[in-house]
């Protein structure tokens, strides 16, 4: 019971620390900045261990073993060797000489990511996109989806021609580009405006914590 | 080796990326990938670690300004790296009781939630310098957020019942409508900025990380 | 007119447009915390797609099977914490069976800190009640990393992506467990997200794919771009925010947190919206101030 | 400027023809679409047993590996009407017609599919429903047998995989016909005509530039964008012999820009300025990366601040305390949810698409500034495609007529 106060006046005053640098920077804040940084790189190293390096490498690489003393078969895990021979090709950057065999790693990540995005953004953020912009502009008897249809294909395409490079912005492009800005802007306020609201909760969550948690003003 | 290598190993397994998304029999090679990045994150993050514990070293070494922030730093890392890998019951280490579970709940997350709960602030003050209607791009971006903050939240109901349905069904119709335009405008340009980064990234024209020496 | 009124005037002006952005942090830090000390509930109705989310709970037969991903971090708590304490309330008042997991390393361990919560508040309040048991009434299978993928495995099969739960027990050695495969064996999946991987790859994976029933509670920022799935039915409802907290809790018939919180929500919308129509008007004030010297 | 339109407008209509006939190739394989069977719902007597489900169809999941068959069944009469008590369906299989049928899963009342992943390539099953009810069970008749196949292509992935390769052509093929073309027109994208400004503003100011390559990994495009950028800026840098920081969130994105770096300077002539020092790993937290580039920021008062990748919450902590030093901030992110913060706070913002633009545009090199008119193809035919798919359906819909809905095009996807 008494851990659970001291913890509770830990986080409290960490919480403060941090609230400080509302006011300006001051040691108090660079103390929790300095123990936030510590402890994070703790925590993610630990996390890293034991939910990445040990599930995917150790564990994987283990019952390929188990199976290979067990029943002289070599079963499919051994792959993760791969894995880790690029692993341990990024950790030759510790010896200056070798240190550029760690660009194979790279090339493999950067690879894999080109690869992987391409297909994936075109399909979720370009094909679904064009597909749900696919309306049409008059609905019988319905004039406030008609309305609203009009408003998404304008809009959109309004809003791509402003991002077209290879054209200038001038007459008739440009207007539609200029009205494709509004759109563009439309949708920042909005997006600002909705985030708010949960900006604000956070700030409750954190205040409700030290008034109710820690100092038990509020029951 | 040095310059060839990794270009043709970025082309290669890019563009196997590429045509495993058509090929049902080589769906799974995307699995695979993803595990063996997960591995090479983890092995990384070993370089990570020591350059932090380098840079804090060294300032504390040589008493650089706020060298005592340097020692919190690193007793905060080797803290919880220890407590977290040799004392928290192994794969369990987050589980109630532990003392890692200690730390992330006094420690870690009041910190991190504060850190974020900052935000609250921030918005105020970015909103009150950035919302002025100094030309109808502006004011367009004003009235939206407007009507967005006060329609999200129950004030018109201290008025009325239709004051508020009426301010809510608003904010609702402009989330629905030229927001959803805009955003999809944003993202359809965002699939060819990728399309054409990851195709100059596979054909070797923008190498910078892989070439050089 | 009086030339020094004028100046000073020009220079109030002129300060509230490069105000101390310290002053407005005061008012905002007032605005927040002033409220919380008001036991005020504000009037608000229960929308639909909240509704929905308590209908898909409340209509489970005792001894279902609830799947709960909880995909986000302590970043988040003051938002999706309530949500996963109402969850946890109702499904226990209903008896029905919790299967927690997390697709976000710290989704588990705030899964740990709801269910602490609820079980104190049990022993305390309800003391008829029994407390759950774990493996029998709950378990916790904890976080794998995959994101999406993970989706995927366990449509095929729990144990592709959870062998064991988070303590490493197997999972066949979980009562709970036996006789729950995939999805299939699952009544109703409960997602709180806070972003990627989230209730989008839930749906996208899960729903699409092994046309399981979600549910989900988002945080505000997410929550909009999820309405289109509810009016698709790819998504049964979904709690949008504290907002969304605050009428599951009504719907619950049991205001906690997040009913009392939505008082210092409001009045803190409404100082932003006066500081920005305060900036306006100074901005204009000076604008015409200067035309006008100009013309002279 | 008249004279290049021209040139690429016999490009922007060959892409529109392939377009088209793509779309008349694909309308023509979907075919009509079926309509479902109307739902048999009269027998509404009150049975025991539960009326059996019937109409069970078994099948190949099409487009995948193999190993795998998906049955549908109708449900039983009692489940959902007549007495309701249908409480589960239990799915049985066997390599024979009449006997050895084995439970092989269960699903909850009300479903009408299951999925098999238990399926060796090429054998024969058959299938049976059970619905089970607390009054009894009863058994539909078997399927007809069903073998699991191996697909080599995905053919619900075709119209994506042609749009590919249209894409990835032009953008190729303008990326060759750049070398020769020397004239290429991009329009000005004001936040990097301001790049040399902020560089040169820190040189005179004798303050640091800090560039921020986001809080994501080496697995997302958008870092690997910033990181090309910060290999312009870091050439900027050098030439004017600014001096940079970069702090990152993960391990290989330190590996990664410390090579950027490294080699920008090298190409300015100064490898001499370099040193590894230049960028240093924080933490792997989101939140914790924040706090310490902010107190960062108040320390060293930076006189430009890039903002450049993927982010999220943490955009607004460090534009608006960036903002409050004074510093110079061009951001640039394709996360629709943090821009409107970045928009707000910063000087210069680089909207979506424009981030990937970037470093093809600092470069000014023809090649990579020929791959962005070679998106500008990309974003004709998505233009195109939403302007006759409108068309159409707006044409069905005021004059009652029955055109092809384009969406069927893109049904798999």
């Amino acid at each position: 019971m008494s851990g659970d106060i001291i913890g509770i006046w830990i986080g409290a005053i960490l919480t403060l620390g941090i609230f400080s640098f509302l006011y300006k920077d001051n040691p108090f804040y660079k103390f929790s900045e300095a123990l936030f940084v510590g402890i994070s790189a703790g925590y993610w190293f630990v996390v890293t261990f034991w939910q990445y390096f040990v599930p995917k490498f150790w564990d994987n690489l283990s019952l390929s073993f188990h199976e290979l003393v067990a029943n002289g078969r070599i079963d499919y895990h051994w792959i993760y060797l791969v894995g880790g021979f690029f692993g341990v090709l990024m950790l030759l950057r510790l010896v200056p000489k070798i240190g550029w065999l760690s660009r194979w790693s790279l090339a493999f990540i950067v690879g894999t990511t080109a690869g992987l995005q391409f297909t994936r953004y075109l399909e979720s953020n370009g094909i679904r996109q064009v597909v749900g912009t696919i309306k049409p502009l008059v609905v019988g008897g319905n004039l406030g989806t008609s309305i609203g249809n009009i408003i998404i294909v304008v809009g959109t395409f309004t809003g791509l021609i402003y991002f077209f490079f290879s054209k200038e912005h001038k007459g008739a492009f440009g207007g539609a580009a200029r009205v494709g800005v509004w759109f563009l802007m439309i949708n920042f306020g909005a997006m600002f405006g909705y985030t708010v609201m949960s900006r604000m909760s956070l700030l409750i969550g954190r205040m409700d914590y030290l008034f109710s948690d820690w100092l038990k003003l509020i029951k | 080796m040095r310059r060839e290598v990794p270009l043709v190993l970025t082309a290669i397994v890019g563009i196997t990326m590429i045509i495993a998304h058509f090929l049902p029999p080589l769906n799974s090679l995307k699995d695979l990938f993803e595990d063996w990045f997960f591995i090479i994150a983890a092995f990384a993050i070993i370089l990570g670690i020591l350059n932090l514990i380098l840079v804090n070293g060294n300032n504390i070494y040589r008493k650089q300004k706020g060298w005592p922030f340097g020692v919190v730093v690193i007793l905060g890392f080797l803290i919880m790296t220890i407590i977290g890998l040799g004392f928290s019951g192994g794969k369990s280490f987050q589980d109630p009781g532990t003392p890692f579970y200690y730390l992330y709940t006094n420690v870690y997350s009041p910190l991190s939630a504060t850190m974020f709960a900052l935000l609250a602030f921030f918005v105020a003050s970015a909103s009150y310098r950035a919302f002025r209607a100094r030309n109808i791009e502006a004011t367009m971006l004003l009235l939206a957020a407007f009507i967005l903050m006060i329609g999200r939240v129950p004030i018109g109901y201290w008025f009325s019942d239709w004051l508020g349905d009426a301010l809510g069904k608003t904010a609702d119709w402009i989330m629905d409508f030229p927001q959803t335009a805009g955003q999809r405008a944003i993202m359809i340009g965002i699939a060819l900025g990728v399309v054409s980064s990851a195709l100059r990234v596979i054909l070797g024209l923008e190498r910078t990380y892989t070439s050089g020496e | 007119m009086d030339e020094m009124a004028n100046r000073e005037k020009k220079t109030l002006w002129e300060n509230l447009l490069s105000i101390d952005r310290r002053i407005i942090f005061i008012f905002i830090a007032l605005a927040i915390a002033l409220p919380l000390f008001f036991k005020t509930s504000l009037k608000m109705p229960v929308s639909p797609v909240v509704q929905e989310v308590y209908n898909a709970i409340e209509s489970l037969p005792a001894g279902s099977k609830v799947l709960i991903s909880f995909d986000f971090d302590p970043g988040s708590m003051p938002e999706l914490q309530p949500m996963a304490e109402s969850f946890f309330r109702h499904c226990f008042r209903k008896n029905l069976k919790v299967i927690i997991m997390g697709l976000w390393p710290q989704g588990p361990i705030q899964a740990n800190i709801a269910l602490d919560k609820i079980f104190r508040e049990l022993k305390e309040e309800e003391k008829a009640v029994k407390v759950p048991r774990y493996g029998i009434d709950y378990v916790n299978l904890g976080f794998t990393a995959g994101n999406e993928v993970v989706i995927d495995r366990m449509g095929h099969d729990f144990q592709e992506s959870y062998p064991a739960d988070a303590k490493g027990t197997p999972l066949s050695k979980i009562p709970l467990m036996q006789g729950v495969k995939n999805y299939d064996n699952i009544d109703l999946i409960l997602n709180l997200s806070a972003g990627y991987p989230g209730t989008q790859e839930w749906v996208q994976y899960g729903v699409d794919v092994f046309h399981v029933k979600l549910a989900a509670g988002n945080t505000a920022v997410q929550a909009p771009s999820m309405y289109p799935y509810v009016q698709t039915g790819q998504l049964t409802g979904v709690l949008g925010g504290m907002k969304g907290g605050a009428e599951y809790e009504l719907a619950l018939k049991r205001p906690a947190k997040a009913v009392s919180y939505m008082f210092s929500q409001a009045i803190a919308h409404v100082v932003i919206c006066l500081f920005i129509i305060i900036g306006n008007i100074a901005f204009f004030t000076l604008r015409k101030k200067k035309t006008l010297k100009l013309e002279k | 400027m008249l004279n290049r339109i021209d040139k690429s407008i016999p490009l922007y209509f060959s892409a529109a023809v392939s377009v088209l006939i793509f779309f008349i190739f694909v309308s023509l394989a979907v075919g009509v679409e079926k309509t479902p069977d109307p739902v048999n719902e009269s027998s509404a007597q009150i049975q025991i047993p539960p009326a059996p489900p019937t109409n069970v169809v078994a099948q190949d999941i099409p487009n995948d590996k193999g190993g795998a068959i998906t049955i549908s069944w109708d449900k039983s009469a009692d489940d959902g009407g007549g007495a309701k008590n249908v409480t589960k369906y239990e799915i049985l299989k066997s390599t024979q017609k009449d006997a050895g049928y084995k439970v092989i899963g269960n699903t909850t009342a009300g479903a009408t599919f299951f999925s098999d992943n238990t399926a060796p390539n090429g054998v024969p099953y058959f299938y049976k429903i059970r619905a089970l009810s607390p009054a009894g069970s009863s058994e539909s008749l078997p399927s007809a047998p069903a073998f699991a196949k191996r697909q080599w292509f995905d053919l619900s992935r075709l119209s994506l995989f042609i749009l590919s390769l249209i894409i990835g052509f032009a953008i190729f093929y303008f990326i060759e016909k750049a070398k020769s073309d020397k004239g290429l027109f991009i329009r000005k994208i004001a936040g990097l005509e301001a790049v040399d400004d902020a560089v040169g503003r820190a040189t005179e100011m004798g303050r640091k530039i800090i560039f921020v390559p986001g809080i994501m990994d080496m697995d997302s495009m958008q870092t690997i964008a910033g990181i090309t950028i910060l290999g312009r800026v870091a050439k900027l840098a050098a030439e004017y012999e600014a001096k940079l920081e970069v702090p990152v969130c993960t391990s290989l994105v330190m590996v990664t820009a410390r090579e950027v770096v490294k080699e920008a300077y090298l190409n300015a002539g100064r490898p001499d300025s370099y040193n590894d020092n230049m960028v240093y790993y924080v933490t792997n937290d989101q939140f914790a990366y924040a706090a310490a580039l902010d107190g960062l920021f108040l320390r060293e008062r930076p006189a430009a601040v890039f903002l450049q990748g993927q982010f999220y919450a943490e955009s607004l902590l460090l534009a608006e305390t960036a903002n409050s030093v004074g510093a110079i901030q061009i951001a640039g992110t394709a996360m629709p949810t943090q821009l409107p913060f970045f928009v707000a706070a910063c000087d210069y913002t680089l909207i979506g698409e424009e981030l990937f633009a970037a470093s093809a545009y600092l470069s000014k090199d023809p090649k990579l500034l020929g791959s962005l008119k070679g998106q500008d193809v990309g974003k004709f035919i998505f233009l195109l495609v939403i302007l006759i798919g409108v068309v159409l359906l707006t044409l069905n819909s005021v004059l009652g007529l029955n055109l092809p809905d384009l969406k069927v095009l893109f049904q798999g996807i």
